[in-house]
């Protein structure tokens, strides 16, 4: 979720994490701006947020993923100034 | 894609979700409306929070209203989701799909929710005399 | 068997079909609205007068509600028969299906017109721009 | 359509007639007393109004028919005081 200060800023992307519903209610916040090695895929996001939130150990597998709102698969890997979200199974309708 | 067309905080004016498919030539109307349940699970729901992600809610009901009017050409589809909080018998969700025939009116508006139901990020917190709950998270 | 449950000689009214079904315990409403279409066998319909047996007419949409209620005891049942001369894009019936799931408000809803369609005696004749034609005989 | 004269009351019955869209415009009238012998059928019924009508003449076997509010067979004998209905195709919906 932070960025490595050591490496530069050639070797990093931003990226916007948005989390929804149960997900934000977890994290404490629906938007998060993240600084992330190039070459990290939506799955790492998963894992850093797996690393820092416990309640969400127990899910390896991320949920369903969407980058600039179309559904992708985890291992996508993330660009400059992609908006990433996960999105819990969705209840609408 | 408008930012409003499918998504609104309001109360769904059904009528007027009527009366933008209704073509002088429909036989046909079919109307789905979602409601608010009094019960879920076994407990007794007083409300329903309905949240989205919307621009991607906007989008994902756009491809359906797309997909499913390629499979059933005749038929004129208008779609509204509410989201906010909604009291027990509140709709949630208005569908209209209006034909020449019958048939197609019904799938239609069938495959339109089932659709819906599954891929467009919106989510429900049911308040129970249990508490709250995010409906379909097993966490 | 009241005479005017199922029939009435006036625009019929969806939102008061509707409140007579919807329960707290309902998730869902299924709504047919089968609409006078401005075209029959390529010909262009004016309007549609509609006529019916009326006290049998009545009692078979009776037997229709009470059959297909016991095929999905879940779903309420309410429905409107018009009657009259009636105009392109006005509605000769009405159903209302509501239930705690959808799938039931759905097949019911389609039961229901089919059958309606099938054996109640009711019958319409299309003024067209060629002339006036009962539908269905084939004399 | 018409009493035979000849016979006692004791062997006839009287029926009302319906009639209704494209019947009743051939017929000329929606509603028809009728007497006729016992024994009569439904189908005895729909013969006699072929031959009065040249436009049924198409039709041998009749329409739907309804005996008090209720479909039957048109074989089916008629009674003292029956209501009987021929029930063109239905285009109601």
């Amino acid at each position: 979720m932070t960025s490595n200060t050591q490496e530069t800023q050639e070797q990093m992307i931003r990226v916007r994490l948005l989390l929804f519903a149960v997900l934000r209610d977890i994290a404490g916040s629906g938007e998060t701006d993240l600084v992330l090695r190039i070459g990290s895929t939506a799955g790492d996001v998963w894992q850093l947020l797996r690393e820092r939130y416990p309640e969400l150990e127990g899910y390896g597998a991320p949920p369903m993923t969407a980058i600039n709102m179309e559904y992708v698969p985890p291992d996508t890997l993330l660009r400059e100034g992609d908006e990433l979200a996960f999105i819990p199974p969705v209840s609408g309708g | 894609m408008s930012m409003n067309e499918f998504l609104t905080d309001e109360k769904i004016d059904t009528a007027a979700l009527e009366a933008s498919v209704m073509r002088p030539s429909d036989g046909a109307l079919a109307i789905f409306s979602g409601l608010v349940r009094n019960h879920h699970a076994g407990l007794d729901v007083e409300s329903i929070l309905y949240e989205a992600y919307r621009p991607m809610a906007e989008s994902e009901i756009g491809k359906i209203v797309t997909a499913v009017g390629e499979r059933y050409p005749d038929v004129r589809i208008a779609v509204k989701h509410r989201l906010g909080l909604l009291r027990v018998g509140e709709a949630s969700i208005v569908i209209a799909c209006s034909s020449p025939h019958r048939a197609d009116a019904f799938a239609a508006c069938r495959e339109m929710i089932d659709r819906i139901k599954e891929t467009v990020p919106i989510w429900k917190k049911e308040r129970t005399t249990q508490g709250e709950t995010w409906i379909g998270w097993q966490g």
